[in-house]
């Protein structure tokens, strides 16, 4: 990395393009660095500590070999490349693991990945499927296992001040992230799609302070820069992630632009804030269960086919009208499952929308993007 | 003791041996060219030739191969896998992984320190990351598939690919090259690919040393220094890469 | 693609009574269409493993199972017009093969104005008032019937819970008591929720009947895989794969366990005698998980060409190992039962898990644990293209079995239901060469002096 | 006032010129290897027949595969828009389209002369035109004849193998053991057809049904998806062109969007030559 500290959106495409690098150096500095699956275990439990979290992510750049001898080609792609660039000794500076039953692919991965890449402190957080009451208390509870396994491995105890105060500057974040949304809402957006992916992958691999300033830098830039972007048709992304912006790019050179994503590095981490309860598990809780709207969840059915899709995604027509959008992707990466089964559900609610779906199966690959262009430039030209 | 003799009959090329008392006497390799019955009696005719014996010396005939029904004499039909994993064996007997790459579809085979397979994969369903590329690029490029490897090593840039399929990783190639980029990039960019597919495949199976490759593959030697790197582990080439199954065959049917 | 007739034939049982496990099948779909003539609830219900179904029974409730529908519609090859339906409706088809089934064959229920198409195979199931879905095991087993509510409108679905803990996280102190009190919870939820939908009160005497009956069967049902431990094996997954209906969907029916009485006396007979299942085992292999339904005929080729014996199989389907006597000591609340029982299923491997350091329990720790206790030579691993939970963890457990055990596993893919994958011919050669295998492991195993 | 629509396809370059009333010429060559750099000489050729000068036409729009690789064009609008309108211009009726070309088969829904939805293979060879070459290529027929001779088979051999490359070397089992070549062929059309078939069927055939492409000048080829499809099908009279077609018809309609001023400044610029540049990754250093 350069000697000159780069600021803003340089910074986050530099962060962005080589991810460990700096939880690498925040190591020899002594601090510790945990790894976590998808976006369920409470990263406020780990700042509260000191503790870098990283989110795990997939390489589509890497073709994927050796996780084929662990986890067979029938399983979420983005989940077997993760695994296999941890095998690939991407990951090798964790001082901590923390695996989640979000879905089915997350869940055995992390329970696979234990038995061959061995860390010092192991996790495995639970987390119940529906929303009920009884589940948020016994996910509080869960949560409140992984606290004191993190506090043993530490060896220091959270006081109730630290992680409240460690809750207020997710928040923050969460609030500045929402902030940088906004910017998106203009025609043309102020920032672009592949910009946006980079600073939210940085955020994911740095320390909460460093993330909030960058977001304050990133900010001030993209609203004082002149807008660059052209005018093009407006694309919400609905499902699976997307963690590469060769992907983004590709969209974003084929007539259409982002404005904003409902998956799990888009909007889902930061679009609610976790409630500052007496208790902050209480809070904790019911944020990632409740607020948290990956489809892994299951949210007690409604009264009628269009009332229960219209509980489950109400929010999207939010989104839709907010960003003033005219077209989806959804976009499902090969065998991801809780996305695939709501594909027609989605087409529904957004036909009912009046907005067009243009749905991928993907093979979270980018040596097999450039034929996904026509797709796109198509969908544009029927949008368009 | 009596002749044995061993054939395989593959898509691409078929082969033929004549062994006697586990010692090869006399071998031959020539195209198939689609005529799966002329050439299973033109391969057997050449080794018998060689070895300056009639078709009446011969006691037995172990044969495998795509074209196998196709042989006129009797014969005994052995798998293949079975036929790579003996063969390899008794001509590097210190091998445990065999990676074969065929012209439709590469195998990668664990073999027991007795020759026999400890286990198996198969790419049988797509052809993706099967020799036969080599053989078109070779062809298209008017260069001998022995000098893929020589030119590949020189390459700086190699070419990326976007696809993995067979047909289409052909008309990429033959595109690559009409545009102008360097032969050595393109020869490069295709043993990447198919070394990445292989590799998966090696994987998944779990690789111990010794290894080999045998098939058409093994005689490019650039796939096999991609695939040493892939896999991180020295690999061996018997000097005859493409007999060792109908080697297999013969000595598998004369145990019989 | 174009389906490929196999030469395979149906299976030949080589059990009298699993012959006539057929007849537990058919009252499944039938008691179901009786009732809904007679106007009684019908659910469609997963496999909860006495979760959520024995509760809805003790309400009244004629339930069925479209999971075992769809293992039926393969076996009787009529999935693939409901596949075809699922893939043109826009779901991915590498979806659950049983979930596509059922979205098929639910959209042809919704297009017939709900009522059962004269052709459905097998009678058909007929509309259900409730959906039960389960957490347990995997996500399609609620994300499938939540997919429903396009075709079934404003039919509620419940999801029942089953915490899933890591192996290491069990052991916390308390963890289990938390988590049995979490599914207790939500059994109460369920039960009041099931009072208000069916209008009528539960009936826990029927309740803690069912349960009783349920607990026999099961235990008589884990007494004949104890017997399956011999050598040679008196009743090989063919059979199981049949006998199993019963003992998984109507454990707490009278029928059921004098059936199983039937099937125990058989087998024991065979052991009493030394009669093995087929007439020259050679190798003994273990299956994991869900078998090709449309072609189950290829074992018996196997066992006739080799002399493989498949001797255990599909940890998903077995009984449970009776529980511990403390486990239920002083507890009187059939619906804390019913949650010591369904959490035993998933976790009662957690100990072995521990012994050989190998997570997780179920699906993993199982087979290392069968591998001894049958005496097993080899693996058959049977990726499936449209079931992840049972395909995810099997290179794993190959891995763990050839590393701690010196048991060899060879993967044939296929699938449960569909049939573009599996090949039976190729499958076979591979059995050819890896009876090889075996036959090089059983020589490793003898030098490490392993038992077999 | 004329309009070019220009299709460069991966197997076959199609060229469209256009006035108001009528099409004025077309032009169809293989698009071989180096169609970067000839884009414009198909162009010049279409230009002859239809006896316009260059500068005479008015907006050019390229599709197609190679459509990026046209300099001279005013616009690039990707085959699935320009097939919907080539189709819907010659029979309105049409609800569906199948577009079988060289390395990609597709399949496009229109609603009211708009494009609502499409579905396209692009991964594998097989269900493409490239899948019917290669088998004619090792059969040794030309590739013009084999649907004329698939349809003479009366019991069509069963293919089992859905790659190309498999199913290449099965077609040459099946001839090593006699079965007759349009026996054979028709096996392969039934294999190709059920494939393509399998993914159009998911965004809901309805009729009428067109087949377009390349693949629709192959009768055997039809005939099998037609009897996949349950009901007749039409086929354009030049099933190829209806890509080009469609793109000249949206250049007609850019110009009314166009004024005048700009449209002229437009032409001034525009050259017909050939790309020399590459923009091929590869070829850049990294
Ligand atoms: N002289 C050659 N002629 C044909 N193929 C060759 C030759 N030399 C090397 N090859 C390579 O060998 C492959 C055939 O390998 P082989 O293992 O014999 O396959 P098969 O058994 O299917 O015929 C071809 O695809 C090609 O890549
Ligand atoms: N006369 C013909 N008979 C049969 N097939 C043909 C004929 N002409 C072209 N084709 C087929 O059409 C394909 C090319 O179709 P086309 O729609 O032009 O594709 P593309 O736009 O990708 O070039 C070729 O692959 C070939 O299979
Ligand atoms: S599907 Fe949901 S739970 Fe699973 S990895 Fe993606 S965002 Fe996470
Ligand atoms: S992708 Fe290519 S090589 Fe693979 S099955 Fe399809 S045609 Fe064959
Ligand atoms: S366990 Fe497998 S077969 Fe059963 S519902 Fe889940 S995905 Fe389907």
């Amino acid at each position: 990395m350069s000697g000159a500290k780069s600021t803003g959106l340089a910074r986050a495409a530099e962060l962005y393009s080589v991810r460990g690098q700096r939880a690498r150096e925040l190591k020899q500095e002594g601090k510790k660095i945990f790894g976590y699956f998808c976006c369920y275990p409470p990263i406020e439990i780990m700042t509260a500590l000191d503790i870098v979290p990283v989110r795990i992510l997939g390489n589509m750049d890497e073709p994927i070999t050796i996780a084929d001898g662990y986890l067979p080609p029938v399983m979420c792609v983005f989940c077997r490349s993760a695994f296999d660039i941890g095998m690939k000794k991407s990951y090798d500076y964790f001082d901590g693991f923390v695996g989640a039953h979000a879905c089915d692919g997350a869940e055995r991965t992390a329970l696979i990945w234990t038995n061959y890449i061995k860390t010092p402190c192991n996790f495995h957080l639970d987390i119940p499927h529906t929303a009920h009451n009884s589940a948020v208390d016994f996910f509080k509870q869960q949560i409140a296992y992984f606290q004191q396994a993190v506090e043993k491995f530490i060896g220091q105890k959270i006081s109730p001040e630290a992680l409240k105060d460690a809750v207020a500057r997710h928040n923050r974040q969460r609030a500045l992230v929402r902030d940088l949304y906004d910017l998106r809402k203009p025609d043309p957006p102020l920032i672009s799609g592949s910009e946006m992916l980079q600073v939210l992958i940085a955020l994911m691999c740095i320390p909460v302070e460093e993330g909030n300033v960058l977001l304050e830098e990133v900010i001030q830039e993209v609203r004082e820069r002149p807008n660059v972007q052209a005018k093009k048709s407006r694309l919400l992304i609905w499902g699976s992630l997307i963690d590469n912006t060769a992907f983004t790019d590709l969209i974003e050179s084929s007539g259409l632009n982002i404005v904003v994503e409902d998956t799990a590095i888009g909007t889902r981490p930061f679009w609610h804030d976790i409630e500052e309860t007496q208790d902050p598990l209480d809070g904790i809780a019911e944020h990632y269960l409740k607020e948290v709207l990956c489809p892994r969840t299951f949210r007690d059915s409604g009264p009628s086919y269009q009332e229960d899709s219209e509980m489950r995604f109400g929010y999207l027509k939010e989104f839709a009208k907010y960003w003033k959008v005219d077209g989806v992707f959804a976009n499902i990466i090969r065998n991801c499952d809780v996305h695939g089964y709501e594909v027609p559900v989605i087409k529904d609610y957004f036909a009912g929308l009046g907005l067009p779906v243009l749905v991928i199966e993907q093979d979270y690959s980018t040596a097999a993007l450039e034929t996904l262009r026509t797709r796109f430039q198509a969908f544009a030209e029927t949008i368009g | 003791m009596a002749y044995i003799a061993g054939l395989d009959i593959g898509s691409a090329l078929s082969k033929a041996v004549i062994m006697r008392n586990g010692t090869l006497i006399s071998s031959s390799i020539r195209p198939t060219e689609g005529n799966f019955v002329r050439a299973a009696e033109h391969v057997l005719a050449d080794a018998l030739q060689k070895a300056q014996l009639a078709q009446t010396d011969i006691e037995r005939i172990g044969a495998c191969g795509l074209g196998v029904a196709f042989i006129a004499h009797p014969f005994t039909k052995i798998t293949e896998i079975s036929c790579q994993s003996r063969g390899t064996h008794s001509v590097l007997p210190t091998v445990r992984t065999l990676i074969e790459i065929g012209n439709q579809s590469s195998r990668v085979i664990k073999v027991t320190p007795k020759g026999k397979v400890a286990d198996c994969l198969v790419s049988d369903k797509c052809a993706a990351g099967s020799g036969r590329i080599l053989q078109i690029i070779a062809r298209v490029l008017g260069v001998s598939i022995e000098d893929l490897g020589p030119l590949s090593a020189k390459s700086t840039h190699p070419a990326k690919f976007t696809t993995g399929c067979a047909v289409f990783l052909e008309t990429e190639a033959i595109s690559r090259v009409a545009e102008g980029t360097a032969k050595e990039d393109i020869i490069a960019g295709l043993h990447r690919t198919l070394a990445a597919k292989i590799a998966a495949m090696a994987h998944r199976m779990g690789v111990e040393e010794d290894c080999a490759m045998t098939g058409g593959g093994a005689v490019d030697s650039g796939l096999v220094k991609i695939m040493e790197a892939e896999i991180g582990k020295k690999i061996l080439a018997p000097q005859e890469p493409f007999i060792t199954a109908a080697i297999g065959a013969a000595l598998i049917v004369a145990e019989k | 693609m174009e389906k490929k007739e196999f030469k395979t034939k149906k299976s030949a049982k080589t059990l009298q009574t699993a012959r006539e496990a057929g007849y537990f099948g058919k009252k499944m779909l039938t008691s179901a269409l009786e009732a809904q003539k007679e106007g009684r609830p019908i659910g469609w219900s997963m496999v909860t493993w006495w979760e959520g179904d024995l509760i809805a029974k003790a309400m009244g409730m004629e339930l069925v199972y479209p999971e075992n529908y769809g293992a039926f519609c393969a076996a009787v090859r009529r999935a693939e017009p409901y596949l075809e339906i699922a893939d043109a409706e826009g779901y991915p088809n590498t979806l659950c093969g049983y979930a596509r089934n059922c979205i098929g064959y639910t959209k042809t229920l919704a297009d017939n104005n709900l009522e059962v198409p004269a052709d459905a195979p097998g009678g058909g199931l007929a509309k259900p008032v409730l959906l039960i879905s389960s957490g347990a095991a995997c996500d399609a087993r609620y994300k499938w019937f939540q997919a429903l509510g396009r075709y079934l409108n404003g039919v509620p679905v419940w999801t029942l819970e089953m915490p899933q803990t890591g192996l290491k996280e069990f052991y916390l102190p308390g963890n289990k008591e938390k988590n049995l009190a979490f599914i207790l919870e939500e059994l109460k939820e369920f039960v009041g929720f099931l009072e208000k939908l069916l209008g009528n009160k539960m009936d826990y005497d029927r309740l803690e009947e069912m349960l009783a009956q349920t607990l026999k069967t099961l235990r008589l049902a884990y007494e004949v895989d104890v017997l399956r431990k011999t050598v040679p094996s008196p009743m090989v997954s063919q059979d199981f794969w049949s006998v199993m209906i019963p003992h998984l969907y109507l454990p707490e029916d009278p029928e059921a366990y004098e059936f199983y009485q039937k099937v125990y006396d058989e087998v024991k007979t065979k052991v009493d005698n030394h009669i093995g299942a087929i007439p020259n085992e050679r190798y003994r292999m273990m299956f994991s998980e869900l078998p090709p339904w449309h072609s189950i005929g290829f074992f018996d080729d196997i066992a006739e060409k080799f002399g493989i014996a498949m001797v255990i199989e599909s940890w998903n389907y077995h009984a449970i190992k009776p529980m511990p006597a403390e486990e239920l000591e002083g507890v009187t609340d059939p619906l804390e039962v019913i949650a010591r029982l369904s959490y035993h299923k998933f976790t009662e491997d957690n100990d072995t898990a521990r012994r050989y350091d190998a997570s997780p329990g179920f699906f993993n720790a199982r087979y290392l644990q069968w591998a001894e206790d049958y005496r097993a030579d080899g693996f058959l691993a049977h990726p499936l293209m449209s079931c992840r939970p049972a395909t995810y963890t099997l290179l794993h457990t190959k891995n763990s079995l050839e590393e701690k055990l010196k048991v060899p596993g060879v993967v044939i893919d296929g699938d449960i239901i569909d049939l573009r994958v599996f090949n039976p011919d190729e499958a076979f050669s591979k059995m050819e060469a890896f009876v090889e295998t075996m036959d090089h492991y059983r020589e490793l195993r003898r030098k490490a002096e392993m038992a077999w | 006032m004329f309009f070019a629509g220009l299709d460069i396809g991966s197997t076959i370059t199609k060229v469209v010129i256009k006035n108001e009333k009528k099409i004025c010429a077309t032009v169809i060559k293989p698009t071989g290897a180096e169609h970067r750099r000839l884009a414009h000489k198909v162009m010049e050729d279409a230009l002859s027949k239809a006896g316009v000068p260059f500068e005479d036409v008015d907006y050019i729009i390229a599709t197609g595969y190679g459509r990026i690789n046209v300099p001279f064009a005013d616009r690039q609008v990707t085959e699935i828009t320009c097939h919907m309108r080539g189709v819907n211009w010659l029979f309105p009726a049409v609800k569906t389209i199948i577009d079988i070309g060289g390395q990609d088969s597709k399949g496009i829904k229109v609603e009211n002369g708009k494009l609502v939805n499409f579905i396209m293979n692009d991964k594998c060879a097989a269900g493409t035109g490239r899948f019917l070459e290669i088998i004619a290529g090792v059969l040794g027929v030309k590739l013009e004849e084999i649907g004329e001779l698939s349809l003479k088979s009366t019991r069509p051999s069963d293919i089992s193998n859905m790659c190309t490359v498999f199913a290449e070397q099965e077609a040459l089992l099946r001839l090593s053991e006699g079965t007759p070549v349009e026996d054979i062929l028709a096996g392969i059309h039934k294999a190709n057809a059920s494939r393509i078939h399998s993914m159009v069927k998911k965004i809901k055939i309805e009729p009428e049904v067109a087949i377009t492409g390349g693949g629709a000048k192959n009768r055997g080829l039809c005939k099998a998806l037609e009897e996949k499809v349950g009901f007749p099908v039409v086929v354009p009279p030049e099933p190829l062109i209806t890509g080009a077609l469609g793109a000249a018809l949206i250049a007609g309609e850019q110009i009314a969007k166009i004024d005048k001023e700009e449209l002229q400044e437009r032409q001034k610029k525009r050259r017909l030559e050939a790309v020399t540049f590459f923009d091929d990754e590869s070829t850049k250093a990294r």
